[in-house]
């Protein structure tokens, strides 16, 4: 019921979405995160913390069931390098009743920008740039705490 | 003890990993970054300022505070970017 | 980069999630509700008030697109009988950051569900029965309200 | 004028929809359900209950105090359970 996967290959949306569509479900949120490219950026790579990484996403998606009635919590992550329209991140959400499903997938993004292990880094041209994290992102996970 | 460093961390360091055996007085994060920095050259550059850094002792998140005795395995790194 | 649309035939949630994809779109949230089996229902079953509830669609999505930053706002729902396990309605957003696609999405669907004219007819067996309007889905609607 | 009716309101009434030309004195949405339910059988037990419907005059969602002088189309139903 819990699924978190961390990898270089493109994230099949689809093929995630339908997955937690089984048994009784009567709704389902999801949320996507792309590689824009109004920067500038040619390309998007992403490094992170094997074992670590898996570890913290498991631990943010099971917070996330023992706070929503959930029948389903995805978390997909790429990582490496990726271009402009490609999908970095999909975090999905299945449960009986809206509230519940829509809330933990806002919580699950949220918590994820701030509690996992992943480090940005832009190329722009021959320059590239690491990614500073944004205060706005600590904002929003801290509007979770109980 | 295996010493992690990611992103701008690892790049300025030229290392992204490596074994060290700490001397007596490294007890917490905080001084295993004041140690590591005086080794000058890329560490000093990455580890100038301990504010703009992060920790994780045995794949635990923690605050520079946190004592790295018995760690097997410490990560240095900046704030998080993923999402 | 409005689109609504009302129909018998089943939603193509992969479809109209990747429609959204074009252009330099930075997050995509999606909301999709199905059809229940657990209280024993064996088909459910959507009118609509044809014309007008179009209308009223657009009405919803053209006020989000008014009150978040959005590159797109769809709104599908389908009409006529339908099975537990098959889709009703599919909401989705895209936008260039997070916080825009997530609100805007939750408030598509808590809108469609007090200012659209659909009504769901259950049936369990031989016998059938119209759903009753929930004052929980106006509260969600109304905490909306600017 | 149209009138439509939509779920247990047209069920009852047992029409989707009819053409009437409305007396003098049917002004309001509220009118225009009295005059119906005064018809008896599946009207008046459609529209027994006006607290319990909702309207479109024109296809705009009403109150039932809202005119229907000059209408084309009106419509009477339940609370919406849509989504």
């Amino acid at each position: 019921m819990i699924r978190v996967h961390v990898s270089p290959d493109p994230i099949d949306l689809a093929g995630e979405m339908m997955r937690v569509e089984q048994g009784n479900v009567g709704a389902v949120a999801s949320f996507c995160g792309l590689v824009r490219a109004d920067d500038g950026v040619d390309v998007l790579e992403l490094e992170h913390y094997p074992g670590a990484t898996e570890a913290a996403l498991e631990r943010i998606a099971r917070t996330a069931t023992e706070r929503w009635s959930l029948q389903a919590a995805t978390i997909i992550h790429r990582v490496g390098p990726m271009r402009p329209g490609e999908r970095i991140v999909l975090v999905v959400t299945a449960a009986p009743h809206r509230r519940d499903a829509l809330d933990a997938c806002a919580y699950l993004i949220d918590r994820l920008k701030t509690d996992a292990p992943f480090w940005k880094r832009e190329t722009r041209g021959d320059q590239a740039s690491w990614v500073e994290a944004r205060d706005s992102d600590t904002a929003a996970a801290s509007r979770w705490q109980a | 003890m295996t010493i992690l460093y990611f992103a701008w961390v690892r790049e300025r360091i030229g290392l992204a990993e490596e074994a060290l055996a700490l001397p007596d007085g490294v007890a917490s994060v905080a001084d295993l970054i004041r140690w590591l920095a005086a080794r000058g050259g890329g560490y000093a550059e990455a580890l100038a300022e301990p504010e703009r850094l992060r920790a994780a002792v045995d794949q635990n998140f923690v605050g520079l505070d946190a004592s790295v005795v018995g760690a097997r395995e410490v990560a240095l790194f900046p704030p998080v970017t993923g999402g």
